[in-house]
């Protein structure tokens, strides 16, 4: 199981801000992630439509397409940040 | 070195006052406050909300003002960001560095806000005057003002 | 914009909560002050003292906020300027500028506190523990510092 | 009658902070100024002993050697300004 962690509008598409997932065997990186996510239903697809628009951090750190993912991980996606 | 991540507004002059504090070798304190402003592009604003990422908030803001303090020779510094709600005129984010020599501390602000406001997982929400919210987009600009420090860019998903 | 040459200490926290309170157009406040250190290169210092030419003082300070207001979109703009003996951790010198910009008031303010650090007409007296005054040397590095923001530079005698 | 300005350490060596003077006639510049006052004695001459360090304004502004002096001008001498 891995949790994902949805933020600001990634949120309101996906209707959680939280989930434990099972993530498929295909699945082994943060590219790999993006690109089945939106088999979940149309809230996913629509959430992730705009691959530009997705960061992604694993574990709290700022993760590439190329990086790891795997059972254990905290996976959080949001958009571009709008702090301060 | 101190961050804290808070939803209750925070006392300038105190925390100012507290950075500074008996260390007499301070010579120089440079601050810089974000504050809620009413407009937006051509839009009244009544307030925003500030949504983040707990946890790695904290982690982020620790680094960030941990490499400040190798790139300058402070003597103090501080990172306050709130998140929640808040209402035009009120403090969203303090930052604040003291050193013996003004232009170390004057750096090392400006190092620090370009950086929270481009990389610090935060997310606003702002609602106009007939309450609907509207996430912002990020800026382009404030991505130029943090790329400016020359500071390798091992954050972005792409 | 205002500008104050005082002997009184001033109250950092109320200076800077006047300067924005009710203007909710203002969406960074950029703040500097400079702090009477107890030591100057290897001496330990128990005060200083500034003297000033008043009249000249209040007229250069005036001109130079006005030329900040003009080059910078500035909402609000304060200078704060003591004279007279001070100890250690005393503030001396307060510069805040606001803006419905960040990278406006930032700017603004390094180029006032660096203009005030080589023109403003402040002479400083530094005393040791024995009580000796030592009148203090111009340094350098505070005429590049002002000198990279690209004034004509028709104040100097020579 | 001209008023004179003695700031920080050049006060200490005229001795006075403030004085009315009337001009010799060939006093018309700043730099003329600058060459005539040693002449008025010990003090003055070792206040004025590096030109490098002594700045002055006229009329509170900041004057140049080639700028005019005259009856009825503010005068001030003092060395390059260290504060806050």
């Amino acid at each position: 199981m891995a949790r994902l962690l949805y933020f600001a509008w990634l949120k309101t598409h996906t209707g959680t801000a939280e989930e434990e997932v099972t993530l498929p065997g295909e699945v082994t990186t943060v590219g790999e992630l993006l690109a089945w996510l939106p088999s979940r239903g149309p809230g996913y697809a629509r959430a992730l439509e705009d691959p530009k628009l997705i960061r992604v951090a694993v574990n709290q750190e700022y993760a590439r397409p190329g990086d790891p993912v795997g059972p254990g991980d905290e996976i959080a996606l949001f958009p571009p940040v709008t702090g301060g | 070195m101190s961050v804290r991540v808070q939803r209750e507004p925070f006392d300038l002059g105190a925390e100012l006052a507290a950075l500074t504090e008996g260390n007499h070798a301070i010579g120089g304190l440079a601050s810089f406050v974000g504050l809620v402003r009413d407009f937006s592009e051509d839009t009244q604003l009544s307030a925003m909300t500030l949504e983040h990422y707990p946890g790695m908030t904290e982690k982020m803001l620790e680094r960030i003002e941990a490499e400040a303090n190798q790139r300058w020779q402070l003597d103090a510094s501080l990172i306050v960001h709130r998140y929640g709600r808040m209402e035009p005129g009120e403090g969203i984010v303090l930052v604040a560095c003291a050193s013996a020599h003004r232009q170390a501390a004057l750096e090392a602000c400006q190092f620090l806000i370009d950086w929270l406001k481009t990389k610090a997982p935060f997310w606003k929400v702002e609602e106009d005057d007939a309450g609907a919210g509207r996430w912002v987009d990020a800026r382009e600009s404030d991505d130029a003002a943090a790329a400016r420090w020359g500071r390798a860019d091992p954050d972005a998903a792409e």
